[in-house]
């Protein structure tokens, strides 16, 4: 029998579903969160069913807000925060870093803060500079946070869950292309473990060590290298805090070449920590320099013209691949009738968001 | 106010609903890829504000800024550039819809981060305080966008500066589909809490662009005189979606019926209507002026369409500043 | 109110009192090695109020705590353990004076950043809220904390929901040495402010620890029966330097004259006046209470004194929650 | 003739006081700024001298306070914003990240923003989880934004000038452990200029890379390896945003290994972008994988008996230094009377501060 399969959108509502079903201190927040878009699907009809005491819209003060879920999750509560863009979150980097990351140290271990903070990370289509932000590194930098970016369906599912249920305060990241990505996913309950990164696709002459959306375009970057005649072996971080140094060590040292994709930022991202990582760490298995294909390092420009050499691209992962083998890098054919415009994830996306 | 005013006002008005209405037309082509928030049903608010500030003030707004931008003065032909993602755009194509800027007209910026302008704005006002210019700053924002801390913080220290600052909060009631009253406790109005902070807070009709203006003329004089900051609230409504160039009664949250009773108050049918009452209409005039303006709108559309790309080699040109 | 009444709250301002003392004289030994708030000469704030409270009421706090986390019951021996940056500390050492919390006693957490600790006040209320409960949260801050945007948020939302918190302004008119002028608007109190957004604000004399607890006591009233958020404005005064153990004349920035009236409205020399004016002053019970505190304090200190340090191996153990 | 020595502190004051007669624009603002204590001195008098329109208190609004400053700066000013800890600032993050890093890039390069930002690190002397954040990786990791931490007053006061005529945002994060320290400085208007390292101590064994407080402490760990046998040449970034890539890859090319030593946090941190660049810039130079020097990856414990474990000090440097050349670590010598405390910089540091 096939497995049964959904849009990551709907993992992310099954998961949200299922906790609020099992658990009577989950609840789940943000702006427009029982509206009917359901923030792109992912919490439609909860506010039906588990009433709009669960299930809730919130003013616009996203740093109130976020104190005010930590301050629940205090007196018992498990709070689902849900920012439709992670740029806005920007608002409550205090709550989140200064109070939710700390609270359990400063108190001497007493208590956790189970609050999770979902946040949706835009590109394309005119999402701009302040609509397309990628800060995991930010999150990832801050001891007391966990920082979840699944990449598929099952995972999306699975580690929602997990955050909901984990004891810290747990930052989820989805990429807002994944949405509609489709993938197996189990019925039911089940926990993906927070820090553990997987092997997604194995192979024998590099390493690319990716995550969220980069992780999707690095398996179509794997094909083609395939194609080539190079076997990439495509490790899925899932969690960028804590990171699963074991998973990315031993693969590096099987394949003794990196390449490390992220949605964010060069300077000081999670590609940075990651080959750093394999520096330290994987320093005699590794026979080339490591490569990272990020982001440019500019912020994100609105027209369309720029999305194809601001966002990093199967073609930029493939070369990053080719690169470390020691091979030239391929010019790209220029973008022919049919190809999907550069600033959307497929033909049928469709603006405005 | 005289005839030429009054046609002034209309010619305004029609100009950022023709542009609007353009826009959503044009939408589906996919050639303006970016997110559009259309303010048509609300333009009363930006042109009966800005027809009362003078040259040297400035106006700063948030992502559903077309109105305050063409109110301002911005450039409409930038504007088009923009919304076509062009290197002729008013922001070279860097900032679609939500970042649009015209300084030359005295339009500081919008952007979408709610909030975020009214601090801005605040800033603006208090470097004119500072270097005793006589300049007012004006802040366009919406009924959510005053829930951010941002808004409080700003207005205590407007107030405490008495700077000469208008703050104009357009109320349409919604943010994106949620309504005022899972945000804002029905025990209190915005003009009740802006003068808890302080401030002095008016309220009047948003869609009446004569009861705007007056409204302005007052709140600009109290600010430039030294008053302090006054904000003004505008009940007002959105006719569209939130966000992109259609309607959506599809969604339930909102009913057609809602949107027919408001436009039985459309600010532009309202005008006319004062200028029948009160014996200025001049219907050829008024078509004069909508050809005009259409002829504008379709210029700056073939502008647009006709200016060329960024090139790829600006990708990181505009990062920092010399 | 009965004699042992008020002799219970002579003996809670007495505890905090002779506690701060004991830590401003202990302090040059440099062995308590944390930034420290003394809250001496405002302890009839955390006093009145934290008698009007239920055992399963809850309360946070911020940078200046000790009073109100010994007032809610917190344990002395863990405060002075934290203080000392020991194992037996409340925070075992993790978080020094300005993070003291005692959650059996109802102490959720004091943090140093300025209105934080409202927002969680405010969550806190709110799950009470969700899951029916009768319990009041309250929250104690300063003047300054009530600035940040953090506070109007809180504010806005608790007003929306209607939630049993109660928001403590010890309004000291100080924010380290900043008078309240460069800071809030001449034109406009606290209270108004605070109704300006919907609450419920009352004030009264932050000295008088009888005042206190009947404001308090009608604000938890309030507050628990459903009528929403209370704001209590308790203007005081601080005796002491903002940080730190000693006095701060030198600075200037204010005269010792200030201190010297403010003393004359010493709130524990405030109530003996009235216990002696009642009739109900009994100097033996007083001595003898006055004792016992000491004994208490002498035996924290010690107990501090004998904790073993965290062992170097404990450094990472709290990072996260099992 | 011996030049002229200043302490930290002056200096930056010396940039401010110099800065503000210059330039009518120019003006300073935050809480505490004209008050007694003069922010550890840096704005001692400034109020009286220049008036308090243009050095002034504000209230305790970090968020709306930057977003006033910035517009203030839209409008041909030039604000100097002081926070006493950067963990205050955290509450600015969306006014300096989202609008202020960003103006000049969203509207196409027409404005730039001309602010500076002031942010005191604290360390030390239960400095707890909220106050002794180094979030430097934070800012650098942001296109739109400079970034300098100067080590040395004379840096201190050049970069500041710099910061100050930039007319992009710039952050300065400034090492409370730093204002004591005295060095020469010269009198007058200069400007160092940002986003040059410096090549502090020459050296042929190995390149310690480091930043603010950790240059310090680097020079003092180069004069034990010294002694040792071994020569550490130190650069000192003095920039983290832009970095100087040319600088710290040259050195290594010399010395063909790496120590990064930073005051922050090791997860995508400044000292990983250190690390990942020499892997991917200086990898046929380098002989031993590059270590790394930081903070303990948990938040900042208030109790001195753990500040000794959290701080990197001069002992762990030295011990990277040693493993990157191949020797064993050492172990060090137990606390001695007259040691100063490991939570103060040296014996005449008093609290609570
Ligand atoms: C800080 C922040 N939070 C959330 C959003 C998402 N958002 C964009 S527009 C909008 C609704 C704003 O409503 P309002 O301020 O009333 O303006 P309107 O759209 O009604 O004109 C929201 C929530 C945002 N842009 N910024
Ligand atoms: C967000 C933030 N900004 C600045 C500070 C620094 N700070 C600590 S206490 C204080 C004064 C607070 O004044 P107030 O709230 O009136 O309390 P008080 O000290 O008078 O009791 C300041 C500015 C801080 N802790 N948090
Ligand atoms: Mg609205
Ligand atoms: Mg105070």
């Amino acid at each position: 029998m096939k497995p049964r399969t959904l849009r990551y959108c709907q993992a992310i509502h099954e998961a949200l579903d299922l906790s609020l079903a099992r658990d009577p201190s989950v609840y789940v927040m943000g702006l427009g969160v029982p509206d009917p878009k359901g923030v792109f699907e992912t919490t439609l009809g909860l506010a039906e069913k588990f009433g709009s005491q669960r299930v809730l819209d919130m003013p616009a003060s996203e740093n109130g807000m976020t104190g005010i879920a930590i301050g629940s999750a205090l007196a018992g509560m498990r709070p689902v925060l849900v920012h439709q863009r992670l740029d806005f979150a920007i608002l409550a980097m205090d709550q989140m870093v200064n109070q939710a990351a700390k609270w359990c140290y400063m108190f001497g271990g007493q208590q956790g803060v189970p609050l999770v903070v979902r946040m949706i990370v835009g590109r394309g289509w005119g999402q701009g500079s302040q609509h397309a932000q990628s800060l995991q590194s930010w999150f990832a930098h801050v001891p007391g946070l966990k920082v979840i970016m699944p990449a598929t369906p099952h995972d999306a599912k699975g580690l929602l869950i997990a955050a909901i249920e984990d004891n810290n305060p747990v930052i989820s990241i989805e990429h807002r292309w994944l949405f509609n990505i489709e993938g197996p996913v189990p019925e039911g309950h089940y926990r993906e473990p927070i820090g553990q990164a997987r092997v997604i696709r194995p192979g024998r002459d590099l390493t690319i060590v990716a995550v969220s959306h980069m992780t999707i375009e690095s398996l179509r970057a794997a094909e083609v290298l395939a194609e080539q005649g190079i076997e990439a072996e495509v490790v899925d971080l899932r969690t960028v805090r804590p990171l699963d140094r074991a998973t990315i060590l031993q693969s590096i040292a099987k394949t003794s070449r990196l390449v490390a994709v992220d949605t964010g930022w060069p300077s000081c991202g999670v590609s940075a920590e990651i080959v750093a990582l394999a520096a330290e760490g994987a320093w005699s298995a590794l026979k080339a320099p490591p490569v990272r294909v990020t982001l440019a390092d500019c912020s994100s420009p609105s027209t369309p013209a720029l999305a194809r050499r601001f966002f990093p691209r199967v073609h930029d992962i493939v070369n990053a691949g080719r690169r470390v083998v020691g091979l030239e890098p391929l010019t790209e054919r220029a973008p022919a009738a049919g190809d999907p415009p550069a600033d959307v994830p497929d033909n049928d996306f469709r603006g405005p968001f | 106010m005289s005839s030429e005013r009054l046609l002034r006002l209309y010619r305004e008005m029609y100009l950022i609903r023709r542009t609007e209405e353009v826009i959503a037309d044009l939408y589906k082509e996919q050639e303006m890829r970016c997110p559009v928030h259309l303010c048509i049903g609300q333009e009363a608010s930006p042109v009966g504000v800005c027809q009362e500030l003078e040259p040297a003030d400035v106006a700063f707004s948030t992502h559903r800024s077309h109105g305050h931008y063409l109110a301002k003065g911005g450039s409409l032909l930038a504007l088009m550039g923009e919304l076509y993602g062009r290197q002729t755009g008013c922001s070279a194509g860097n900032g679609g819809s939500m970042h649009l800027i015209d300084r030359a007209a005295g339009f500081m910026g919008a952007t979408p981060i709610l909030g975020a302008t009214m601090a801005l704005a605040t800033g603006a006002a208090f470097a004119t305080s500072m270097r005793q210019e006589t300049r007012v700053t004006v802040a366009f924002f919406g009924d959510a966008a005053i829930e951010e801390g941002v808004f409080y913080e700003s207005a205590n220290f407007a107030v405490l500066k008495r700077l000469p600052l208008v703050l104009v909060c357009e109320n349409n009631g919604l943010s994106t589909c949620s309504p005022l009253s899972v945000r804002q406790p029905p025990t209190r109005t915005i003009c009740d809490m802006a003068r808890g902070l302080g401030m002095t807070a008016v309220s009047g009709d948003g869609n009446d662009v004569l009861a705007v203006s007056q409204l302005a003329r007052q709140a600009i004089d109290i600010a430039r005189g030294g008053g302090g900051p006054v904000l003004i609230e505008l009940p007002t409504y959105r006719w569209r979606e939130h966000c992109g160039p259609g309607f959506d009664f599809d969604l339930g949250y909102r009913h057609p019926d809602e949107l027919a009773a408001w436009q039985e108050r459309c600010p532009m049918q309202r005008l006319v209507r004062h200028m029948e009452k009160t014996g200025v209409a001049d219907a050829a005039a008024l078509k004069r002026c909508e050809a005009e303006v259409q002829q504008e709108i379709d210029a700056a559309v073939r502008f647009a369409r006709e200016s060329p790309y960024p090139d790829e080699s600006l990708l990181l040109a505009h990062e920092y500043m010399p």
